[in-house]
């Protein structure tokens, strides 16, 4: 695959890198218990218009006093009426984030890396496989193709989590669900009373869903765990490396490639990903990801 | 005593009485050791014993796995007892090699005393109470209460307290009083410019950790300065929460501490650390009659209470 | 334009030309402390001591701990304020192996974005090198590329030829700076030739030794022994006193602060052998001692070069020097194990 | 140090649930008289009270700090308060060694009875910090290095 050219951004606030754009909580959805999706929008109105991403890139997010922490954002570039980004609560910025009210203001400094191959995914069948608050990165990338459906051949998608009040995004879920275009499987790892889907792991009911790997590319998201599991269900099935791709979760502070702390052998998971192909993770100098 | 502890240490391994010799080998600059940590029976003609032998290699205890020979000093003897009381080591699985020490030479006060750095100087000898340097040709004799760390000099117990091997005749205490000053004078001021003096200290502090990653009482898989809900420290280097790093470590390390001065000889800004250990040494001393790791069936000073003591604290 | 020469004593006259001008920086002994600390106006005795300092000047550049910005809020929302800009440092006496380590991380610091708090204060600065005639014994920037006599990386480099100091303009501003400051002499033929023995004399003083040859595709092969890298870290105590004082290691760390109405951003220095460097809330990819040790010794040798095109050691020995446990980088280096993996062989890169 | 005359120093109290605090509330609503300046935090017992507890209140910029729990021999749990006592006794041993006016901190048996008790030591604590005026520990003096306000 030929991932996107590293290429710095272009929305800078007073041509100082580190400074945040201050930008306004519109809307709260608690996915679950622990994970919410916050809405945002830039306050100022330019940037506001102005402001373009690419499905994949991430931003660095700023809870003033608390700290800044990295998301992905995980709407589509293809629906600008707002930004968002989805968090689970596990330390000390996702936990003051869970704090934070409709209307409050944070801080966004991006967006940052690289991001998912649109050419590449271009006239070949999809194949997405997500795990819990995983799915965040590939929501993105989904309505980015379900918008752009016609450049785009079969859309295959396994998603998973430990129960059913564990599963995010649920509208989009419903929506997914009711588009005849996708193949749409959801799965939970230990099931309730009213769950009538699937139980089982993400990557044991992949391999019963079984996607054809002939002009297909998987596009992997989800606890380490999980795509531990996941890469060698997709080689049985005849997924070369080069047809999967992954996004990178490390400790991040920049976001750019200085701070250091993302380094893996000669990259810098922040400024040369976070989006890989598991040919290219394979590459990597160390197993340390 | 070299030989009989590479002969002891060969035969150690050899013999399968245990799988790690933790001890001192030479460094590599000028008069320094550096700790020695092998399962390998050849490295063992590699050991020394000699006034640079300056590391706590008790700090070493709890990184391996399996049976331990290992080199000690008075004060180090005494935190492997305490590492015994911890739960953190077992007493079955350590062969202690007692060194009865005569003390380690401090570098930076020869420095002072000479006037030039330690790679400038030909040789540094103990001989007896005396320690000869050589210097271009000419040859400076110090008493060792000049030339020893301050905590040799305060050192009660330079004979390890738990051993099963003891290379050498047991030694006898330095006690000088000297040790002290530095303590003695802070107590003169008043608060306030005891205050002011640590705050001047600790502004230096460019938090690497060191005074904590050398100590063997200080053995938390996870240091409160990590945390972060809630942040008791600030994590950057700023002399406030520098100072609140070094009070909660001297709390926490109180009645473990065996006042063996490995923070304060690591501080890479000479932060006189063994000013605050030391007297916290003594405050457990005073109201409790606590020493550390002199008896490794006792329990350790913070889980155990007496029914009467400390009583003026409280109204 | 040629190398001038001023006396030793005259060089407190010199600084204070350039203090008008330059906040000047020297050599300095706080608390027992070498340091590059703000001169100020009174004496030149530093020049008796000075071998390094302990405090890397990497510290003018990047300091322990800076203010990023503020931000206040008040009831139209969040504003944000940035730090004044500081003002023109004088580094007086850098050795060349830091002046180089600087010219080393500025790649970092300029790669993709602009960071502008490193690069303001770099950009605004003068550094005024002095060749080294006693190297300790930790030293090793020879065999790294460093002459402890002579320097590219400076704007004006000294030489100790005795009782006076030869002045030689090494960059543009360098050149400037000789051109306007008073009380300079004239240099002779003999002085520079003396100048050319001193740095010769000093560069076979530096007799500690390290191959670098080809260091990087040493360690790509070596990286996945596990046991060696063990056997290496068994003795490192994973503080940081070798990576917050290498004058090449950059890595930073943010926090803010709050305070009742206003909070403060602030960047301080880090370190890859602390565990929390690298821990998310589920895993941490470097938990282990060994692997951190690794982490150091590869970015510097091997991840650097391949990104940069240049080791990000200049041999300076404070890691050496100041270790508690005498790790040395020297003899870690020498003992990278000969062994030729697949992966050694199909890349030469690193 | 220098202090407004109106200045009323501000109090953290650790408080016992199981006595302490039952005392602080008695002390309350039987009209006890003591300054109103405590802020009181409820722990489970004094033997929860960590040295750090004691040192972030002084860096917030408390002026003084009140642990207090059950008499010994009461303690809910048997033994925290004794714990409470070893810990508190070699903190403030330490931080005043330090520098820090033995006034700052005050440990204290109040059981759920002692509404009068509670409100004595609160008094006398209040009247020792007036004697010694505002926590200026962790302030800046010269201004030098990274300037910080009390935190909040």
């Amino acid at each position: 695959m030929t991932t996107t050219n590293i290429r710095p951004s272009k929305f800078l606030a007073q041509d100082n890198v580190y400074l945040p754009h201050i930008a306004v909580i519109e809307r709260i959805i608690e996915e679950t218990p622990g994970i919410r999706t916050l809405h945002f929008n830039f306050k100022d109105g330019k940037l506001k218009k102005e402001f373009s991403f690419e499905s994949g890139q991430f931003g660095e997010y700023s809870i003033f006093g608390i700290g800044e922490a990295p998301f992905c954002i995980s709407s589509s570039p293809t629906r600008r009426h707002h930004l968002e980004f989805t968090a689970q609560r596990v330390g000390r910025v996702t936990n003051a984030l869970h704090r934070l009210g409709v209307g409050a203001e944070i801080g966004f400094r991006g967006p940052y890396g690289n991001s998912f191959p649109l050419d590449f995914l271009k006239d070949k069948n999809l194949v997405f496989v997500g795990g819990g608050i995983g799915l965040a990165p590939l929501r993105s990338l989904i309505w980015n193709v379900i918008d752009n459906r016609d450049k785009y051949k079969n859309i295959a998608l396994v998603y998973g989590a430990r129960s059913p009040a564990d599963l995010c995004f649920k509208y989009d879920l419903d929506a997914w669900g009711k588009d005849k275009t996708i193949k749409f499987v959801t799965t939970v790892d230990r099931g309730d009373a009213s769950w009538t889907g699937r139980v089982g792991v993400v990557p044991k009911i992949l391999e019963e869903v079984a996607p054809s790997a002939k002009n297909a590319v998987a596009i992997v998201c989800g606890p380490p765990i999980m795509i531990r599991f996941t890469f060698p269900v997709l080689e049985k099935l005849g997924f070369t490396p080069e047809q999967m791709l992954t996004t990178l979760e490390k400790r991040m502070k920049c976001g750019i490639g200085k701070c250091g702390r993302c380094n893996i052998g000669n990259i810098y998971v922040c400024r040369d990903g976070p989006v890989f192909s598991y040919e290219q993770i394979k590459s990597f100098v160390s197993s340390e990801y | 005593m070299e030989q009989r502890l590479r002969s002891k240490t060969r035969a150690l391994l050899e013999q399968g009485k245990v799988d790690w010799i933790i001890g001192f080998e030479p460094g590599s600059l000028k008069f320094t050791t550096t700790p020695l940590i092998t399962k390998d029976k050849n490295d063992t003609d590699r050991l020394v014993i000699n006034p640079f032998i300056v590391n706590n290699l008790a700090n070493f205890l709890t990184q391996v796995k399996g049976r331990v020979g290992i080199v000690v000093k008075g004060c180090d003897s005494r935190s492997v007892v305490s590492l015994i009381q911890d739960n953190k080591v077992a007493r079955e699985d350590l062969v202690i090699l007692g060194i009865p020490c005569t003390g380690v030479i401090d570098l930076s006060k020869i420095e002072k005393l000479v006037g030039k750095d330690r790679d400038e100087l030909n040789d540094i000898a103990r001989e007896g109470d005396k320690v000869i340097i050589r210097v271009n040709g000419k040859k400076k004799e110090f008493p060792t209460t000049q030339t020893l760390f301050d905590n040799c000099l305060a050192c009660e117990l330079p004979t390890p307290q738990e051993y099963d091997i003891l290379l050498g005749e047991p030694s006898s205490p330095i006690a000088n009083p000297a040790a002290q000053e530095g303590i003695k004078k802070l107590k003169q001021m008043t608060p306030e410019q005891r205050w002011i003096f640590w705050e001047g200290e600790l502004s230096r502090c460019i938090r690497c950790y060191a005074c904590r990653n050398v100590c063997p009482a200080c053995f938390c898989q996870r240091c409160f300065v990590e945390e972060t809900e809630p942040q008791w420290v600030f994590p950057a280097p700023r002399w406030q929460d520098n100072l609140i790093f070094q009070i909660t470590r001297n709390i926490h390390v109180a009645g473990r501490c065996t006042d063996c001065g490995e923070c304060e000889r690591a501080c890479p800004v000479n932060i006189p650390l063994r000013s605050l250990t030391r007297e916290m040494y003594d405050i457990v001393g005073e109201l409790f009659q606590f020493k550390a790791g002199m008896d490794k069936d006792a329990p350790p000073l913070m889980t155990h209470y007496e029914e009467k003591e400390a009583e003026d604290f409280f109204r | 334009m040629t190398s001038k020469k001023v006396t030793k004593r005259d060089v407190i006259k010199l600084l204070n030309q350039w203090r008008q001008e330059f906040a000047v920086f020297v050599p300095s002994i706080e608390s027992g402390v070498a340091t590059m600390a703000r001169w100020e106006g009174k004496d030149t005795s530093f020049l008796d001591w000075y071998r390094n300092t302990v405090i890397p000047p990497k510290a003018n550049f990047l300091p322990p701990m800076e203010e990023m910005f503020r931000f206040r809020k008040d009831r139209e929302g969040y504003n944000i304020e940035l730090p004044p800009d500081g003002e023109k440092q004088l580094i007086f006496g850098i050795r060349p192996c830091d002046a180089r380590a600087l010219a080393i991380i500025d790649a970092n610091f300029r790669d993709l974005y602009q960071d502008p708090y490193y690069l303001s204060r770099r950009n605004s600065a003068v550094l005024v090198g002095l060749g080294c005639t006693n190297p300790h014994d930790s030293c090793f920037c020879t065999s790294l590329g460093v002459s402890p006599g002579e320097s590219a990386d400076v704007d004006l480099m000294l030489t100790d030829i005795g009782d006076e100091f030869l002045l030689e303009p090494i960059s543009a501003a360098g050149k400037e700076l000789i051109a306007r400051s008073r009380g300079l002499k004239e240099v002779t033929k003999d002085d520079e030739t003396r100048a050319k023995e001193i740095k010769e004399t000093s560069y076979n003083k530096v007799t500690r030794k390290i191959n670098a040859e080809g260091i990087g595709a040493k360690l790509l092969a070596g990286f996945d022994d596990q046991d060696y890298w063990e056997k290496v870290a068994a003795k490192c105590i994973s503080c940081g006193i070798c990576t917050l004082l290498c004058p090449t290691c950059y890595c930073f760390d943010i926090n803010d602060e709050l305070t009742k109405q206003q909070g403060t951003r602030f960047r301080s220095w880090d370190s890859c052998a602390f565990p929390i460097y690298t821990k998310m809330p589920m895993e941490n990819p470097r938990q282990e001692k060994w692997r951190r040790v690794r982490q150091k010794v590869c970015h510097k040798f091997g991840f650097y070069p391949t990104n940069f095109n240049v080791i990000a050691c200049t041999g300076c020995g404070r890691c050496i020097r100041l270790c508690p446990v005498n790790w040395d980088i020297t003899q870690v280096l020498e003992s990278v194990p000969l062994i030729e993996t697949k992966r050694g062989k199909a890349s030469n890169t690193l | 140090m220098k202090q407004k005359a109106d200045w009323e120093p501000r109090l953290a109290g650790f408080l016992c649930k199981w006595c302490s605090y039952a005392g602080a509330d008695l002390a309350g609503t039987s009209r006890k008289k003591y300054p109103a300046n405590i802020r009181i935090i409820k722990v489970p017992c004094s033997g929860r009270v960590d040295p750090l507890f004691i040192l972030k209140a002084l860096r917030l910029g408390f002026d003084g700090v009140v642990v207090s729990g059950c008499h010994p021999g009461d303690c809910h749990y048997q033994t925290g308060n004794y714990r409470a006592r070893r810990r508190v006794a070699i903190t403030k041993r330490f931080l005043e060694y330090l520098g820090v006016e033995p006034q700052r901190i005050q440990a204290s048996w109040v059981s759920a009875s002692e509404a009068g008790k509670f409100a004595e030591v609160v008094t006398e604590v209040t009247r020792g910090l007036k004697e010694v005026g505002p926590n200026q520990l962790f302030t800046e003096r010269q201004g030098d290095g990274a300037k910080t306000e009390k935190q909040d």
